[in-house]
């Protein structure tokens, strides 16, 4: 298992090349979340995060899944700090033998991270700064696990 | 104890975190007793259904006890992903 | 929309990468299947498929994919020929404005993938070759759409 | 019409491919036809509810018709992915 929070940049395609070996693995699924413009107004998003408590709550939803489903590992890299729209802001990846297991396992992963994780968003656009609201559907995707 | 605040809470408080001597047994006390201190923790703890709580970096919920509690967190529902 | 199929090697990495971009794109969802050697012995995998059907096929799936999810867009690669344990044999990616509907096309494209695609996989051990036999569990996971 | 078999149907059958003139109305009358032609048929043949048909790349089911075809494929359940 590897836990990475950090206000440096990554590369997707690298994790995930690198993340992917492994005797036995026949199914990698990877998520990447993406700072979003939805209406090409956005200045930066900055993410403010809760550092301890941080690491230690993706390490408990990563220990979840992996009691949960046959993984043989998982990762998650999440960024803090001031980002610019199209910037990778954080990466889920689960390898499993089977299909099954690594969607639901990065799918879960993704809905606790979401609402259980201690970040938060703040977006700027030229009408000024906003924290961005949780969605109640956020909170009700955890019903599903 | 330390008590930190996050995103809008800790806006509205306009500290990060802060020493707090306290007697509150429970969550619940100490967010009366800020309240009651000054207008900024008025304002921030005015409706914590809107809010989270973590002890001691864990999640938590406003009627946890206090007791031997080293770190106490306030922030809105978290916006990771 | 692509959809790539042919014998040589990938990199599923490089690959997503260069599928990441996008404006408004917030959530980037990627599978990648990999040759399984579940107890050391796999010498190699052939897969056969039918030139002509297997485009034509994949690319109904994926339109089914984009008619049922808001998506930006979606590929898939997938490989024909010798493989090797640990090669990749295929590669599905999905890209949407959020995170369910890029998760939910990409279980989808996997499934129907897997089962609607005319390609047949062919192990060969030290015992001997064996084509792999379809899975009552991959025909029954289409009704879940 | 051109018949194309796939994986261990192509095995039995011993060609990839061939040409058939036949005045079957439905895939499954050619199958009934082949069947009785040799041995390597009928066995390739045996259980049809191991095979799939696609009918000018399209899958379809033995009941379809062969009026206007110009390829028939029959092949094992499919295992890509």
């Amino acid at each position: 298992m590897a836990v990475v929070v950090q206000a440096e940049s990554f590369d997707a395609g690298a994790e995930l090349n690198a993340f992917s070996d492994g005797a036995g693995v026949g199914a990698v699924v990877s998520f990447t979340g993406v700072v979003r413009d939805t209406d090409g107004t956005l200045a930066v998003m900055e993410i403010e995060h809760y550092p301890g408590m941080t690491e230690r709550a993706i390490a408990g939803i990563v220990d979840d899944a992996m009691a949960r489903w046959a993984l043989m590992d998982a990762l998650v890299i999440h960024r803090h700090g001031t980002l610019l729209a199209g910037d990778p802001i954080m990466m889920v990846a689960t390898k499993s033998a089977h299909r099954a297991d690594a969607f639901a396992a990065a799918d879960f992963l993704m809905d606790y991270l979401k609402s259980r994780a201690p970040f938060w968003k703040k977006e700027t656009t030229a009408d000024g700064s906003a924290w961005v609201d949780a969605k109640e559907a956020d909170e009700d995707a955890l019903a599903r696990w | 104890m330390n008590v930190m605040y996050f995103a809008w809470v800790r806006e509205r408080i306009g500290v990060p975190s802060e020493e707090v001597t306290t007697g509150a047994v429970t969550v619940a006390d100490l967010v009366a007793e800020l309240s009651a201190r000054e207008e900024r923790y008025a304002s921030a703890f005015a409706d914590v259904t809107a809010l989270r709580v973590a002890v001691d970096q864990e999640l938590t919920t406003f009627d946890a006890p206090l007791a031997g509690v080293h770190e106490v967190a306030f922030f809105p529902p978290m916006t990771g992903g």
